[in-house]
């Protein structure tokens, strides 16, 4: 009775479900190339993918609300570029002021773009396409056509550099902080709700509208953050930086179980979606399969992710349809 | 029916929203506008680098109107106009070239028109080159990001009666009269080679990390340190276990680089013969103060953080040309294609102001090649020196 | 409102000249014009001659927008066809490499984008409770993954003999040939659309996909072929962009379904579905490309060409939204 | 408190939309401790005079009274501190969210900031036992019924405490004996000392809760009634503004052969081993409890799902449908239930959504043949009736009841038609208008088509059908004869099995 409960439970909850499969993803690895379960290694994955993990909790945030983000990467590029610039320029050199200055552009341009879908009742695919393209060009246009490099943040890079916490530290608090938010307040579940149904919420006296623009700006926010830790990190700005990344980030939810029609999704599962893909990114180096493959494997893991996800939600309806007394 | 008239009234606004988004933003490029006026800051900021390989040497001399002059050397090309396509917009490496290469053709008189595409993609490059053909310049030197993708248009643009010649990274010998190779592909592979067998002690693993699968460059070099390892016993003790590649990534060259670590424990170089590779390895093989040493190819001004000789650096040394002097003399050879000094033939001369004569030479697949020079080398003692020049 | 007895329903559409000049294609209609005036008077180089010679590779993109509209109508979103054009121009040289004639190339090259729309369509229409985004999201990743694989290092290939593919890149006059491929599929498309049962099925589809079921639509089947046939004009994208590049590498078709998009969207098609027409999204194509060319003769930086297309497509879409507002806030004001 | 005899009064409200005029100057009061129904046809304005009350839109003119006190409500939030509730017409439910969730969705019981979760699902689970439901507090909102996510709106209504609570037609998706407990509910609540405001359109429930009925027409107030003084035919005057003679008219046909049938059809999980059979001119009723299957098996029957086993025959052939489409061309039309999501497209024109299912047959090879769509659009729209000017006036601006005609309309386009199925044909219509889709039957019937309506209202089921099948639970537990049919016999039938599995459980 009790096993029987277990199985019920792994099967019947997402976040076990995946919690699962990256056990069996570790133990597979670890049995191919044994050093891959190594304290270093495991830091490495946390630490490389960490800009994809907190820009997934933006995503996430706006995934909720049943909507989608396609300009975090340029975001990202635009609020990176701003800080390696000023740092090259000399104009500031304050870490704390660098994050401060990344996350407020972020902010910005998270609020436009929860500004206009919100107000102008524009589709959010198409919002971000746009501000895609601007807030790119801009990366370039505020680059002037150079770079920051090693030497120009070389100050900035020592809080991302190979074995300081300060990027653990960003995640864990960024984990635990939206944690808590989400599941916890009053405006983690306004969130959802939205997602859930916005005509209710509106009806609830939810102010939908505020809800959508705090949830994109928290994405901007995220994204904005996620720049000044990629240049810390690696110690770089380009124009070009994290280029197409948006689609990992939007896979790192879908694979976690957040739903694309809003709503639905954990931020446990988030970090969860995040993490397999990071493993993957690592193992396949690791267990000889040529890097060329890697983003065949990546497309088929969301794929049949995705689709066992739907598989299994049938066989669990025709169960309870065949269980119904007649 | 006001409704309607509204949705004229917005798009007329938004008509005008865009011409003068155009106006701005066209005066904000004027730095490609053929009446281009700027010459102090960029000939300034040349001047180092006006020297050839031997940089402690009479750089400040050759300042403003007096290496314009010297660089001439005869060479005229008033009236005509020279572009330049790079790979891609904001590298600044490309950005170097372009610094280089309107130097020359400004005080020959010509005019310079820079095309950087948007990305590092061949359809951006062929829009950009159809649009020089529309604009009916002289010349066009580009730097291909694929080597055979570009024919098409490029025999168009030739058919049109510009000279297009190549520079940084090679396109096949249909599409192109000649081609401006900062160093001798043997050359690069023989230093690259000879560094590791170097760094290493003459024996034990090494592993390159490497740009994109299918860098033209990179790809070529790697194929001749193979080659030349094979055909020397001189080599025969040193292991290469992998060619990774990093897609000229700084995340994707990181997770590249850590893995080749914890998969070779043995290792003992890595060899980066790209400029995102070497400086995202150089970055961790510090930060973890790993006994894995670094070579390679890469910016002075990108990997001053990292060369030095103790422990605490990881790259004692590296290579380099100078990019500045390859566009320049991109710029001069594209000067004698358009005066008809050269056609492109292998053996023709002609003078490249004050880098002197060069001569063009078989590239080994039916075309001609310029060739720069060797690479320079990169150590903790000129380190400081470079950084500030490219 | 007439009695209720002996009250008869109008059935004629009233046509009026101002409607037309004044919808929203109208609207892009005068902006192209204007647009036009204005690219002559910034580039000397602004010639229709340039312009043709020009155009090819924005034609090539342009035979994708055709049907990622009717993708768009049905309410669906297809992010793989860049992926797609790569795979397919990396077939392409493969089996033309191979020794096979010109039509067997052009064929396999067709078949390949063929097949992998089909592959998109049959995962859409077999598994409808998945968002198509996520599932070309999925497809985006594996067939420009499995270009990269079959192209292995290197990344990139080329034809040994580009006599075969040379027709394609031909021009009658000035006049290049994917300009006419272009002019017959736009043809056949906007009549599909707009006149033609399978049209009408489209936008009921996109309306209400519930009621259009009901209504006897096979919904899945047409999603199928709508899917299909964004699979086989990407394949003619494909083929097209290998005869102006001689061959194929890795980033080939990168960033072109946003571009695609894009166009549509600015010409009028919802993302939501079931609205908008092919006729708006023509002009629209028409005004991003003659844009880009005009901007690229005066050598404007690219990434701000970028930026104005970006800024273009968020007015586009929010001029709608304020023109609802307005006419809702004048209506009330008649009601008081 | 005050000592005003009213807890709530609104004077000379008046709403405006843009181009129209939603509430023009109406009256309303509500006496403490009374449950007070609202009455009206559909857009009479009854649901916005809801939502101005409680505060989701803002009155243009006109003044509100709590207790005697006027206040002026800026959103949803003002009026649910006020202590008013609404529970709304369709469940506005968050389907991903748990009840608990919903219940307390905007007065969540937070402690430093913190949700207390397992405080809220118990209080949650204890509302839930107090209205007698059968599922928890942590159960998925969207796996529930209709009936329990109404349950659900309740108790979100109960859990404010609210003084006065709103029912916008709380009973439209309800059976029978749903609506009971219902209305146990709704007494319980005014005995609690609650104020209750009741909007339906069925009369049954009018005369079975409310003392008090106000009549909406036109946006206009008509008059406040004491229930017992006003009879049936005056109310009805007052709602439609005429006399309606004859509400179910049923035409005297002579009953034919027998046209459409059904053997031993099941599907897992829906309806097991239903079999019915048709004649030409014959209506036939098919009731029991929502949920009992019988729009489940009319779906399979028209190929909108697929059955597992059993066979359907059409003039004695064995049909094989597969997709709706296949039905369609064997002339069996069904009218779905629900009108704006599976009835109409509701931004399309009327003439498009006419013709939609037979464009493919006026069709010129591909091309539509717009000239002849338009003129049978017309034709068939001037046959139904409905208040359209033109047909290329949008769906969505018909109110539900000349929607339904619309759908109608659409059915007899197809000009193949044999047997068609109605489902719930009068769910949310108004009297006026239901009196003509009814009379549009016994038209159809008098054609001599086999007609098959589904309803959970007992009086059009009793008034229009010639047999009538009930069922539960999935089978059909029963088929009586218009003579022998009563509502007390139906609802034994269709509650049979639940009783006995009930017995079976103690």
């Amino acid at each position: 009775m009790e096993q029987k409960s277990l199985i019920k439970k792994i099967t019947g909850s997402r976040e076990a479900l995946l919690f699962c499969i990256l056990i069996a993803l570790g133990v597979v690895v670890t049995i191919l190339n044994p050093t891959f379960f190594s304290p270093t290694n495991i830091a490495q994955i946390f630490r490389n993918n960490a800009i994809i993990m907190i820009m997934a909790v933006g995503m996430f945030c706006v995934m909720l609300t049943a909507g989608i983000d396609i300009s975090i990467t340029s975001t990202l590029a635009f609020s990176g570029m701003s800080i390696g610039m000023l740092q090259k320029h000399d104009i500031v050199q304050s870490t704390l002021l660098m994050f401060l200055i990344a996350m407020g552009i972020g902010c910005i341009a998270g609020f436009l773009n929860g500004l206009i879908i919100s107000k102008g009742k524009v589709a959010p695919i198409i919002c971000t396409m746009g501000f895609m393209y601007i807030w790119r060009g801009m990366a370039y246009v505020v680059g002037n056509s150079s770079w920051a490099s090693g030497e120009d943040v070389s100050q900035f890079a020592k809080f991302g550099k190979d074995g300081t916490a300060g990027p653990y530290i960003i995640l864990i608090v960024v984990y635990g902080l939206f944690f808590v938010l989400m599941k916890w307040t009053k405006f983690g579940r306004k969130i959802y709700a939205v997602g859930s149904n916005a005509e209710a919420a509106r009806v609830s006296g939810i102010n939908v509208d505020n809800v959508l623009i705090s949830a994109y700006t928290i994405m901007g926010l995220m994204a904005g953050l996620a720049g000044a830790l990629s240049v810390s990190i690696y110690a770089s700005a380009q124009p070009n930086m994290q280029y197409g990344k948006e689609m990992d980030v939007i896979a790192a939810c879908v694979i976690g179980g957040v739903s694309m029609s809003g709503g639905r999704g954990t931020i446990v599962g988030t970090f969860l979606g995040a993490l397999i893909l990071a493993i993957v990114a690592k193992a396949l180096p690791l267990v000889n399969v040529p890097s060329i493959a890697q983003n065949t494997v990546k497309g088929v893991i969301i794929l049949v992710v995705v689709i066992v996800n739907v598989v299994s939600q049938r066989m669990i309806d025709k169960q309870n349809l065949e269980r119904r007394e007649m | 029916m006001k409704r309607k008239a509204l949705s004229v009234l917005l798009s007329a606004a938004m008509t005008a929203a865009l011409l003068s988004g155009c106006g701005g933003s066209s005066g904000a490029a004027s730095e490609s506008a053929p009446a281009a006026s700027e010459s102090a800051p960029a000939a300034s900021e040349a001047a180092p680098a006006a020297s050839e390989a031997a940089p402690a040497a009479d750089a400040a001399s050759e300042a403003g109107a007096d290496a314009a002059a010297q660089a001439t050397g005869g060479a005229d090309a008033s009236g005509k106009t020279f572009a330049i396509v790079v790979k891609s917009a904001g590298n600044a490496y490309n950005t170097k070239e372009e610094e280089g290469f309107k130097e020359v053709i400004e005080a020959a008189g010509g005019t310079v028109v820079v095309k950087e595409p948007e990305a590092a993609t061949v359809d951006a490059q062929i829009t950009a080159i159809q649009s020089l053909i529309s604009q009916g310049v002289d010349s066009i030197s580009v730097a291909a990001n694929d080597e055979n993708a570009l024919q098409a248009t490029l025999e168009e643009a030739m058919a049109a009666g510009i000279k297009v010649n190549g520079f940084d990274s090679k396109t096949n010998a249909d599409s192109r009269m000649t081609f401006v190779n900062q160093a001798g592909t043997q050359e690069v592979g023989q230093t690259l080679l000879d560094a590791v067998y170097d760094l290493t002690g003459g024996e034990g693993q090494y592993a390159i990390l490497s740009a994109t699968s299918q860098a033209t460059n990179q790809n070529a070099w790697i194929d001749a340190m193979k080659s030349i390892a094979e055909g020397d016993s001189k080599y025969s003790k040193l292991e290469l276990v992998e060619v990774a590649y990093g897609d000229d990534e700084p995340q994707k060259s990181t997770d590249q680089t850590q893995a080749l670590l914890s998969k070779y424990p043995d290792l003992k170089v890595i060899c980066a013969p790209t400029t995102v590779g070497v400086s995202a390895a150089a970055k961790v093989l510090q930060d973890q103060g790993s006994s894995v040493k670094l070579t390679g190819l890469g910016l002075p001004s990108e990997m001053a953080e990292y060369i030095g000789a103790d422990d605490a650096h990881s790259c004692p040394y590296m290579f380099l040309w100078n990019p500045i002097d390859l566009g320049r003399l991109a710029a001069y050879s594209a000067i004698a294609l358009v005066n008809g000094d050269i056609t492109g033939a292998v053996g023709d001369t002609f003078t490249a102001g004050d880098m002197g004569d060069y001569t063009l030479t078989d590239a080994g697949d039916n075309g001609s090649e310029i060739i720069l020079g060797p690479p320079f080398k990169f150590d903790p003692d000129n380190i400081a020196e470079w950084k500030d020049v490219y | 409102m007439a009695g209720k007895s002996g009250r008869s329903i109008k059935a004629e559409q009233e046509v009026s000249f101002k409607k037309l000049i004044l919808s929203w294609e109208g609207a892009l209609f005068i902006l192209i014009i204007l647009l036009n005036i204005f690219n002559a008077s910034i580039s000397p180089s602004y010639t229709v001659t340039n312009i043709l010679r020009e155009m090819p590779k924005y034609l090539a993109e342009i035979l994708m927008m055709f049907p990622m509209a009717y993708i768009l109508v049905l309410g669906d979103i297809d992010i793989s066809v860049g992926s797609i054009v790569c795979l397919c121009a990396t077939m392409t040289c493969f089996i033309s490499n191979a020794g096979a004639p010109a039509i067997v190339t052009y064929i396999g090259c067709l078949a390949v984008g063929l097949i992998c729309g089909m592959v998109n369509g049959a995962v859409a229409t077999r598994f409808p409770e998945l968002p198509s985004m996520i599932i070309t999201l999925g497809t985006q990743i594996i067939y420009r993954g499995i270009a990269e694989i079959s192209l292995g290092s290197g990344g990139s290939v080329s034809f040994n003999d580009t006599k075969k593919i040379m027709p394609l890149s031909k021009k009658i006059g000035p006049v290049p040939v994917v300009l006419f491929v272009v002019i017959i599929a736009a043809v056949i498309f906007t009549v599909v659309l707009a006149k033609c049962t399978f049209g009408r099925e489209l936008y009921a589809i996109g309306s209400n996909k519930l009621s259009a079921f009901y209504a006897g639509v096979e919904v899945q089947k047409c999603r199928f072929i709508a899917y299909s046939l964004l699979g086989l004009m990407a394949g003619a994208c494909g083929l097209f962009l290998t005869a102006y590049m001689y061959g194929a590498n890795t980033t080939t078709g990168q960033g072109f379904e946003m571009e695609v998009i894009a166009m549509c969207v600015f010409g009028g098609i919802a993302t939501t579905g079931g609205k908008g027409n092919l006729i708006g999204a023509i002009i629209a194509g028409a005004i991003i490309v003659l844009l880009r060319i005009a901007l690229g003769q005066i050598n404007l930086n690219s990434q701000l060409i970028l930026v104005i297309i970006g800024a273009m497509l968020i007015i586009a879409v929010l001029i709608p939204g304020i023109q609802a507002n307005l006419k809702a806030r004048r209506k009330l004001k008649q009601a008081r | 408190m005050s000592d005003s005899e009213y807890i709530l009064e609104l004077k000379d409200i008046t709403k405006i939309f843009p181009g129209v005029k939603a509430l023009n100057r109406v009256q309303f009061q509500l006496k403490r401790g009374e449950i007070h129904a609202l009455m009206g046809e559909n857009g009479a304005g009854k649901s916005t005079f809801i939502k101005v009350i409680t505060g989701v839109h803002a009155a243009e003119e006109g003044h509100m009274y709590l207790e005697g006190e006027e206040v002026h409500f800026k959103g949803p939030k003002d009026a649910s501190k006020a202590g008013i509730a609404a529970v709304y017409q369709h469940p506005t439910t968050y389907p991903t969210l748990s009840v608990a969730e919903n219940i307390f969705m905007g007065h969540e019981i937070i402690k430093n900031g913190m949700i207390q979760w397992k405080e809220m699902n118990r209080q949650a689970d204890e509302l839930l036992s107090k209205l007698h439901a059968n599922f928890k507090s942590t159960d998925e909102m969207g796996a529930l019924s209709v009936a329990q996510q109404q349950m659900t709106e309740i108790a979100k209504a109960l859990s404010t405490n609210a003084k006065i609570v709103i029912l916008d037609e709380p009973t439209a998706s309800l059976t029978a004996n749903e609506s009971e407990e219902l209305y146990r509910i709704v007494e319980k609540l005014r005995d609690d000392g609650v104020s209750v405001i009741f909007i339906s359109h069925r009369f049954e429930d009018m005369y079975r809760l409310a003392s008090r009925v106000t009549v909406f027409r036109d946006s206009q107030y008509i008059g406040t009634y004491d229930v017992d003084k006003i009879t049936n035919a005056d109310l009805i005057k007052a709602m439609v503004g005429r006399e309606i003679t004859d509400m179910f008219p049923k035409p005297d046909v002579k009953i034919g052969e027998e046209i459409f049938k059904i053997e031993g059809l099941s599907r897992t999980g829906f309806f097991k081993n239903v079999s019915l059979s048709v004649h030409a001119g014959e209506i036939v009723g098919m009731t029991g409890l929502v949920g009992a299957g019988r729009t489940e098996v009319m779906e399979a029957v028209c190929g909108i799902t697929k059955p597992d086993e059993g066979k359907v025959f059409l003039n004695g052939k064995q049909l094989k449908i597969k997709k709706p489409s296949d039905a369609m061309k064997e002339g069996i039309i069904l009218l779905p239930e629900n009108r704006s999501t599976q009835g109409l497209i509701l931004t399309w024109g009327l003439g498009r959504n006419v013709t939609l299912p037979i464009q493919k047959k006026l069709a010129k090879g591909f091309f539509n043949d717009i000239k002849k769509e338009n003129e049978l659009a017309r034709d068939f729209l001037e046959e139904v009736d409905k208040g359209a000017v033109s047909i290329f006036d949008p769906a969505s601006s018909l109110s539900g009841g000349n929607q339904q005609k619309v759908v109608v309309a659409k059915a007899l386009a197809q000009d193949n038609m044999k047997v068609i199925i109605l489902d719930e044909p009068t769910k949310g219509v108004d009297v006026g208008a239901k009196a003509e889709i009814y009379a549009i039957m016994g038209e159809l019937a008098k054609k001599g088509y086999a007609i098959i309506m589904i309803s959970s209202e007992m009086p059009e089921i009793l008034g229009m059908s010639d047999t009538i099948y009930v069922m539960c639970n999935g089978r059909i537990t029963g088929c009586l004869n218009r003579e022998e049919a009563s509502q007390e016999h139906i609802l034994s039938l269709s509650m049979e099995h639940s009783d006995k599995k009930k017995e079976a459980a103690q």
